[in-house]
């Protein structure tokens, strides 16, 4: 009995329960369903906190903490490179001149085999320790040590570093090579007293960045978010006006322009199609945008070791095929125009070299010049009104893109309906990033579209272009020059331009390097790339526009810190202290 | 020895009697038909999907019905050649996960003993392991096309077919007439070939649906992910395209709405035609379909106790 | 008990072929990722530096199977290897913080959409050939064909875009903080409504249809129709007698499903840029990431091995029979 | 109104199907008196576990009762909504299923299910306790008087409706199928067959109803076990009182348990009567079969001897007596008309063109 009243007892538990269970599941699902709907319907959008700027330029799912400048292996974190540490001198792309930042002078000593940098005093790293020359030569000695730190290849061509006294420091050149400068220049300096210390600065995270830049202080961090303050000890007295730095972790381009679009973002640097309409339209008082043409020029390149390629006159042929101005219509609703002969973007329109320009005048659309070159060279009109060769094969080609770079693809679709004019069969290949970038760099392509690499002065550009040294097998990795061009001309003004230091030489020397370009035609130009860069004027003031080009807008302009010269120029509306204060209240009021 | 033996579901005359006499199946049939007479003859009517045609994002006009895609594309004519690579893949994908479904499963059950052992495992250990990531890390190491897409489909797919016939099959073993066969002395492929499988005809007919809606699923989001050939143009690389060229933010519902709505279509067409197949061959859903038939007639709703109906005209 | 450490032998079993699989898939297949991996620093890096690097990701050239050992013991030890993405952060770390929300949103939409499903189902099938049974399974078929990222793709340019009801993105807003208070619960839900909504949208029918199939078998056996003739209640009838017995194949049916809403809900993750594994796994496919990759793969898979043992423990509590038969 | 506990008129069962509605019982009168035990017998498929749901309206899609009353205690089942269906279900009227193996939930313990039916009608069964009392009030040696004293004991402990009062009830109802009442807590698959039916048996007179109906309840069972059961049944018909329909394939053992027997073929009645006159005087040619096909088990009895020929099909049922195609006795007008009602003595009714003679 007394089993059987265990036995009673449990089951009446087990009734209970098993009523209660559900009926308690279901209740909280009501709840929660009902407290969801009612949060959702109510709820506003918080506004951003003022004085907070609400960047969005890495796109990425969630933020891993990362502040090391030096690593290779990936991307430092957009802020790294733009707030938190920065260079010895800021080249800016929109004046093409050299900001002296860190330090504030440079000589070019013994032929210009050694180089004197002289730093600026009265920096301090944001632990309140004193910035020194001394930073700058461990810097480039850590770089030497572990060279997968060494991102920009600077010892390819430093022989040695050489503190010379607390702010000197000295740059020995193994070789003649004074676009060595640039890469010195961007280098973004690491203090000492902190990096001594660490044992392994390739895989050192520095969640807790010592540095000299405007924003060193981590006030948030979370998967979806952080925020970087102000550096108590900044060296620029007064700034930064921006109060702190927040990233939103945001994972594609679509993703960003709809915060964009809808004030959740203050500065970004996305493609936004149709702008006007999408962004400016919603809010003309704040929504702004800037697109100089200063990014890359995106060429066609043609593979020069494959037939006929090799031909200088069909590489000019397939250039004239081509209606540039239906393409950056098309493909960049008209953010850009066509590229000029000597292909250099805006950011080197001073270098530009007038009698180039009008000598370069297959840059241009002009289909029966195209058709005379290519009879000329010898492919004449087969029976399926396309172009044979010698052997009677039919010309046809693939053109490779990237899948998903729209701009790209469209581009390569105008190409192809250009090239089907002149009787050359080309069909629109896309691949992913990875794969595409594989073959081009193997020189495994017909055509390909592709950006330019460019440096302070048009030597970086042209290089990559046209220099035998940036040649590499077929079916070897080249980081640049995939269409493998090799000019004696070229290589002979690069030479001589490596060691020239005076700006007037320099420009001299830069007007050869573009005669070679319009000469040989080695790629073929389609247009310079925007720099992209949206922002909302409403909540701060300070954006570099057509009106005020104090610097390039963009955010993706990091790399060598020139989001710097924008951080520390940005003003919160209603703090300004200028005249368009008023302004600003009243934007802040709406 | 190859007749159907009685009290077996009979095979494809069944499902030809579930489209005459269901209506859901009919409607699911209408819809299949409509779009493989679309995937084979669309193509030939419309242009090249690729072709610029106009401005990007346009939206649908007398000119391009649909509209035009980010790129200026015509939004009707991808829809149109999308769906005979997409439907292509499709069923071929659903026929190759049934067929090695039951490859697999028919042995493991007819064989029984250490393979069905070992087999059963193998199909187990993949059903639960998650089917989607695993196509997703597999397509990220093969070269993206159509091959590659359906190779990763059929691993991630084929173990629940497996299961669903290694079942069936050991039910059809333990049948009289087969285990007549086995004593006669016939040889296990024969067996299997000439008495276990025209006795599944209807629910390998049935899984090739339910895998083909698989399939075109998973595929159309395994592209969407970016993870298809996204030159080549099906729906899930359309859909791909649209989101990739801001159509939310430009508003372009065009260029993402059809195309979901035929994915949904299609696959809505499938499991209807397999709900009323199922209707129509399941002996007791068939009889409560008649009773319930009977019983409105005569002004009666069904209820939870047995009906009782005026004695009528109906006198056996 | 048995029963117990027999499933719990079966999931270890799974997750070493999934582990296994984890190891040998890349080696297997054409290409190597090694190269892959390195192509991108190529002309950037010396071979130096490239061979520092290769040594931090741990790529050797020792004989396979020596490295599938290593491999085995670091991921025993929680180690998966280190992430080219977010270099030099451990995978486990740029797993960790994403897990969380894809448990939250591949769970709450299952269980919601299970409960909700099965309800319907349950109803659908004792009013036979009421309206919701003549409704319901046509409409969620419907509803259950559209592709999951395309409802919501829809959901949010209606809902977040045009009406702005609710956030375009992300798991909570910027504004709150973390932690276990009032705004921030609310604040999670406001932002989960769409995601798991559109999830719940696509899977109910699912459920329905399996809840109402089985419903419809089990109100034709004996034992319902006794309880019948016990003259119990209509709901007794339907909930205890009917449902109850009906609810096994769906539960074991739990698990399977498991796996594939997680998928789904990647997909979904995407579209909301929830900050989940799926983005990270499709960013980490993209950016070449192989070790982020096949962590997450591992990560997903054990998760749902783990789910579905509990699942196991559920019908073993739901269905006395099992109990039995292995013990 | 009728005396009888129940009467059965006219009443048709059918089966609808896509090619039409096939009846299952067709215009069967059959009366049922309080306390007695009818057998109700024959071959598969000839209508009888469908009269057994049909008498509870619990038969399921597609049957359909399509003409007819059922008298219960003076009230037509037939014409009953739900709710009082609900209410003479179990409490009037119960029955045992053919596999209890089938008929016991399998996912709730055995103890719970018989918890449930005493829940299910609040208020407890419609006896009180002292016509319980008299119920149990037979002889001495009846096991019943201490199950009686158990009874009191629960309505003292607890209130009638609660949880404690059903598991008490249980665990009597348990004890008085003979089984220990620590199977209470077992489920069905957990018990041999023997004690499912035995479960079977404690739920059916769990509310103490005026009829229970016994449909092959020894079907599955070996011989030992099934003459256990069908003496308990016995047993306890005699201490409470209640009325039996009892229906089996099995006439030899019907014959011995039954006080009347009634014998179904395809879908009508053939013939009916008291079970000792009709093992003595069968008059349908049927019966008579039967008997042969079923001889008694006791010693010395002759080899069974099958009824030739297969069963009808109710579908397509033959002409005129649906059982002339088999019969050995069949004259023309067999195949022509039905034959009616032939009254043989008290209460023996024969349905044969040549009963009479």
């Amino acid at each position: 009995m007394k089993r059987g009243r265990m036995l009673r007892g449990r089951m009446t538990r087990g009734r209970r329960l098993r009523v209660a269970v559900p009926a308690v599941l279901v209740a909280a699902l009501l709840v929660a369903l009902a407290a969801v709907l009612l949060t959702g319907c109510t709820q506003e959008r918080a506004p951003l906190p003022e004085g907070v700027l609400v960047v969005s330029q890495e796109q990425q799912a969630s933020w891993i903490r990362n502040f090391n400048p030096l690593t290779t292996a990936s991307a430092a974190r957009w802020p790294t490179l733009s707030g938190i540490y920065e260079p010895l001198f800021i080249f800016n792309s929109i004046t093409s001149e050299f900001v002296p930042w860190l330090a504030v002078g440079f000589e070019w000593r013994e032929n210009n085999r050694v180089l004197r940098i002289t730093t600026r005093e009265g920096v301090r790293w944001s632990d309140g320790r004193p910035f020194t020359a001394g930073d700058v030569a461990f810097t480039f000695e850590l770089m030497r040590e572990f060279p997968a730190l060494d991102r920009r290849g600077s010892w390819s061509f430093l022989d040695d570093v050489r503190l010379v006294n607390d702010n000197t420091v000295e740059f020995h050149f193994e070789r003649l090579y004074v676009p060595g400068f640039g890469e010195i220049a961007a280098q973004q300096i690491v203090p000492e007293h902190i990096w001594k210390d660490v044992e392994d600065p390739v895989t050192f995270s520095n969640e807790e960045p010592v540095a000299t830049g405007p924003f060193t202080e981590v006030r948030l961090f979370r998967n979806q978010v952080f925020e970087l303050g102000r550096n108590p000890y900044y060296w620029q007295e007064g700034k930064p006006a921006v109060e702190a730095l927040r990233m939103p972790a945001l994972p594609s381009n679509d993703r960003a322009n709809l915060a964009l679009v809808f004030d959740e973002i203050d500065w970004a640097g996305n493609f936004v199609p149709a702008i006007d309409r999408v962004f400016v339209d919603r809010d003309p008082d704040a929504h702004a945008y800037w697109f100089p043409l200063t990014g890359s020029t995106i060429f066609l390149y043609a593979n020069t070791k494959r037939e006929p390629f090799d031909d200088v006159r069909v590489r000019k042929a397939v250039s004239l095929s081509i209606d540039r101005e239906l393409l950056v219509d098309v493909a960049l609703f008209r953010y850009s125009r066509p590229s000029d002969p000597t292909a250099l973007c805006d950011a080197f329109a001073s270098w530009r070299d007038p009698g180039a320009v009008a000598a370069g005048d297959w840059v241009s659309f002009d289909v029966d010049r195209a058709n005379a070159l290519l009879d000329e060279a010898g492919y004449a009109w087969g029976e399926d009104g396309f172009r044979v060769d010698g052997e009677g094969k039919r010309l046809d080609f693939e053109i490779l893109t990237v899948s998903g770079w729209s701009d790209w693809v469209r581009a390569a679709q105008v190409i192809t309906r250009g090239l089907a004019d002149v009787g050359i069969e080309a069909s629109v290949r896309t691949g992913d990033f990875g794969s595409w970038f594989q073959r081009v760099q193997e020189g495994n392509f017909d055509m390909s579209l592709g950006w330019s690499y460019e440096g302070p002065t048009p030597y970086t550009f042209y290089r990559w272009l046209m220099a035998s040294d940036t040649v590499e097998p077929v079916g070897e990795i080249a980081p640049g020059n995939w269409h493998r061009y090799a000019s004696p001309e070229a290589d002979r003004v690069l030479e001589a331009f490596e060691g020239e230091a005076d700006p007037e030489g320099q420009r001299e020397l830069a007007a050869e390097l573009q005669w070679a370009f319009v000469t040989e035609a080695p790629a073929i130009p389609l247009y310079p790339n925007p720099s992209w860069a949206e922002f909302n004027i409403g909540r701060f003031d300070g954006f570099p526009t057509a009106e005020n080009p104090y610097a390039d807008p963009s955010p993706n302009k990091f790399d060598r810190g020139e989001c710097l010269l924008v951080l520390t120029n940005l003003v919160p509306r209603g703090q300004a202290a200028d005249g368009s204060a008023d302004d600003g209240s009243q934007a802040e009021e709406q | 020895m190859t007749a159907k033996r009685p009290g077996t579901i009979s095979g494809l005359s069944a499902w030809i009697d579930a489209v005459r006499h269901d209506k859901r199946a009919a409607v699911g049939a209408g819809i299949i038909v409509f779009f493989i007479l679309l995937a084979l003859f669309g193509p030939l009517l419309v242009g090249d999907p690729n072709d610029l045609v106009g401005v990007p994002l346009q939206p649908p006009s007398a000119q391009h019905l649909l509209g035009t895609t980010g790129q200026g594309q015509d939004v009707f004519a991808q829809l149109v050649v999308g769906t005979r690579t997409s439907l292509l893949i499709g069923f071929s994908v659903g026929l190759t996960v049934v067929l090695v479904g039951a490859l697999i499963g028919v042995t493991a059950g007819y064989a029984g003993g250490r393979v069905d052992g070992l087999l059963s495992l193998l199909f187990n250990v993949f059903l639960v392991i998650p089917g989607l990531p695993l196509a997703i890390v597999i397509a990220a190491y093969l070269p993206s096309g159509p091959l590659t897409l359906g190779f990763v489909l059929v691993i991630a797919g084929w173990a629940w077919n497996a299961r669903v016939l290694r079942a069936q099959t050991l039910a059809l073993r333990n049948r009289d007439f087969v285990a007549a066969s086995v004593v006669a002395g016939e040889s296990g492929w024969r067996i299997v070939t000439a008495e276990i499988l025209p006795n599944m005809t209807s629910l390998l007919v049935s899984q090739v649906i339910g895998g083909t809606v698989y399939a075109i699923g998973a595929q159309v989001g395994l592209e969407f992910l970016g993870l298809g050939d996204v030159s080549a143009v099906t729906w899930g690389t359309n859909l791909y395209w649209a989101q990739n060229d801001s159509a939310l933010l430009t508003g372009a519902w065009w260029t993402f709405a059809p195309t979901g709505l035929c994915v949904a279509l299609v696959g809505f067409g499938l499991t209807m035609l397999n709900s009323g197949f199922d209707e129509i061959t399941n002996p007791r859903l068939r009889l409560e379909r008649a009773w319930r038939a009977y019983l409105t007639a005569r002004n009666q709703r069904p209820g939870r106790s047995t009906p009782v109906v005026a004695m009528g005209d109906d006198n056996v | 008990m048995r029963y117990i450490l027999k499933r719990l032998g079966f999931y270890l079993l799974a997750g070493w072929v999934a582990l296994t699989l984890n190891f040998f898939l890349p080696r297997l297949m054409p290409g190597d990722p090694a190269t892959a991996l390195f192509a991108r620093f190529r002309g950037m890096l010396g071979p130096e530096a490239l061979d520092a690097l290769r040594e931090t990701f741990g790529l050797t050239d020792a004989p396979l199977i020596m490295q599938y050992f290593t491999y085995l013991g670091h991921v025993l030890q929680g180690d998966l290897g280190i992430s080219v993405a977010y270099f030099p952060s451990p995978v486990l770390d740029v797993i960790q913080g994403g897990l969380v929300w894809t448990v939250l949103l591949a769970g709450s939409a299952l269980i919601i959409s299970f409960v909700i499903g099965s309800l319907l189902g349950v109803a659908a099938a004792w009013w036979r050939f009421g309206r919701i049974d003549s409704l319901a399974p046509p409409l969620s078929a419907l509803l259950g064909a559209f592709p999951y990222f395309w409802l919501a793709m829809v959901a949010l340019y209606i809902f977040g875009f045009k009406f702005g009801w609710f956030p375009l993105g992300h798991a909570y807003s910027d504004a709150v903080t973390p932690g276990f208070n009032a705004a921030f619960i609310a604040d999670v839900a406001r932002h989960a409504v769409l995601p798991v909504g559109t999830v719940v949208i696509a899977t109910i029918g699912g459920w329905l249809l399996t809840m109402r199939n089985t419903m419809v078998m089990v109100l034709g056996m004996d034992y319902v129709n006794l309880a019948r003739a016990k003259g119990l209640s209509p709901s007794r009838v339907a909930l205890r007698y009917a449902a109850r017995n009906a609810l096994i194949p769906s539960v074991t049916g739990f698990g399977m499903a498991l796996g594939f809403v997680l998928g789904g809900s990647l997909l979904t993750e995407i579209v909301f840029s929830y900050p989940g594994q799926g983005y990270l796994l499709v960013q980490a496919v993209r950016s070449q990431d192989y070790a982020l990759m096949q962590g997450i793969f591992l990560i997903i898979t054990l998760a749902v091995l783990g789910a579905n043992f509990i699942v196991d423990l559920v019908s073993l509590w739901l269905d006395p029979r099992i109990r039995e038969t292995t013990s | 109104m009728s005396k009888s506990l129940l009467d059965i008129r006219d009443l048709c069962v059918d089966y609808i199907t896509d090619t039409g509605p096939v009846r299952a019982i067709d215009h069967l009168d059959l009366i049922v008196e309080r306390g007695e035990i009818i057998g109700v017998a024959g071959e598969s498929g000839s209508g009888k576990t469908t009269l057994a749901k049909a008498l509870m309206r619990i038969l399921p899609a597609p049957a359909v009762i399509s003409g007819g009353e059922i008298i219960f205690d003076g009230q037509d089942v037939c014409r009953m909504d739900d709710e009082e269906l609900r209410r003479i279900r179990w409490r009037e009227i119960s029955m045992v299923f053919q596999s209890a193996m089938d008929a016991l939930n399998p996912v709730i313990s055995v103890g719970e299910q018989i918890a449930d039916t005493l829940l299910a009608h609040s208020g407890g069964p419609a006896e009180t306790p002292d016509e319980l009392l008299t119920h149990s009030g037979g002889p001495a040696e009846n096991p019943m008087m201490s199950v009686g004293d158990q009874f009191v004991d629960t309505m003292i402990a607890h209130d009638i409706g609660s949880n404690e009062w059903a598991r008490c009830r249980a665990e009597e109802l348990m004890t008085l199928v003979g089984i220990p009442t620590d199977r209470l807590d077992s489920y069905a698959h957990q018990l041999s067959g023997g004690m499912r039916q035995r479960v079977g048996i404690a739920l059916a007179l769990a509310m103490q109803p005026k009829v229970v109906i016994l449909d092959e309840p020894t079907t599955a069972l070996d011989v030992i076990v099934e003459r256990q059961i069908l003496e308990r049944i016995r047993e306890l018909q005699r201490s409470l009182g209640f009325a039996v329909i009892f229906i089996t394939h099995d006439l030899a053992r019907m014959l011995q348990v039954s006080d009347r027997v009634a014998i179904f073929y395809a879908a009508r009645l053939a013939e009916v009567g008291p079970a000792a006159e009709m093992r003595t005087n069968p008059r349908h040619p049927y019966t008579a079969g039967l008997l042969r096909a079923f001889p008694s088990v006791k010693p010395g009895s002759v080899e069974p001897v099958s009824i030739k020929g297969q069963p009808a099909s109710l579908r397509t049922p033959p002409t005129g007596c649906r059982f002339h195609p088999r019969c050995p006795r069949a004259i023309d007008i067999c195949a022509k008309e039905q034959p009616g009602p032939t009254v043989i003595g008290p209460g023996h009714i024969a349905f044969c063109h040549l009963a009479e003679k």
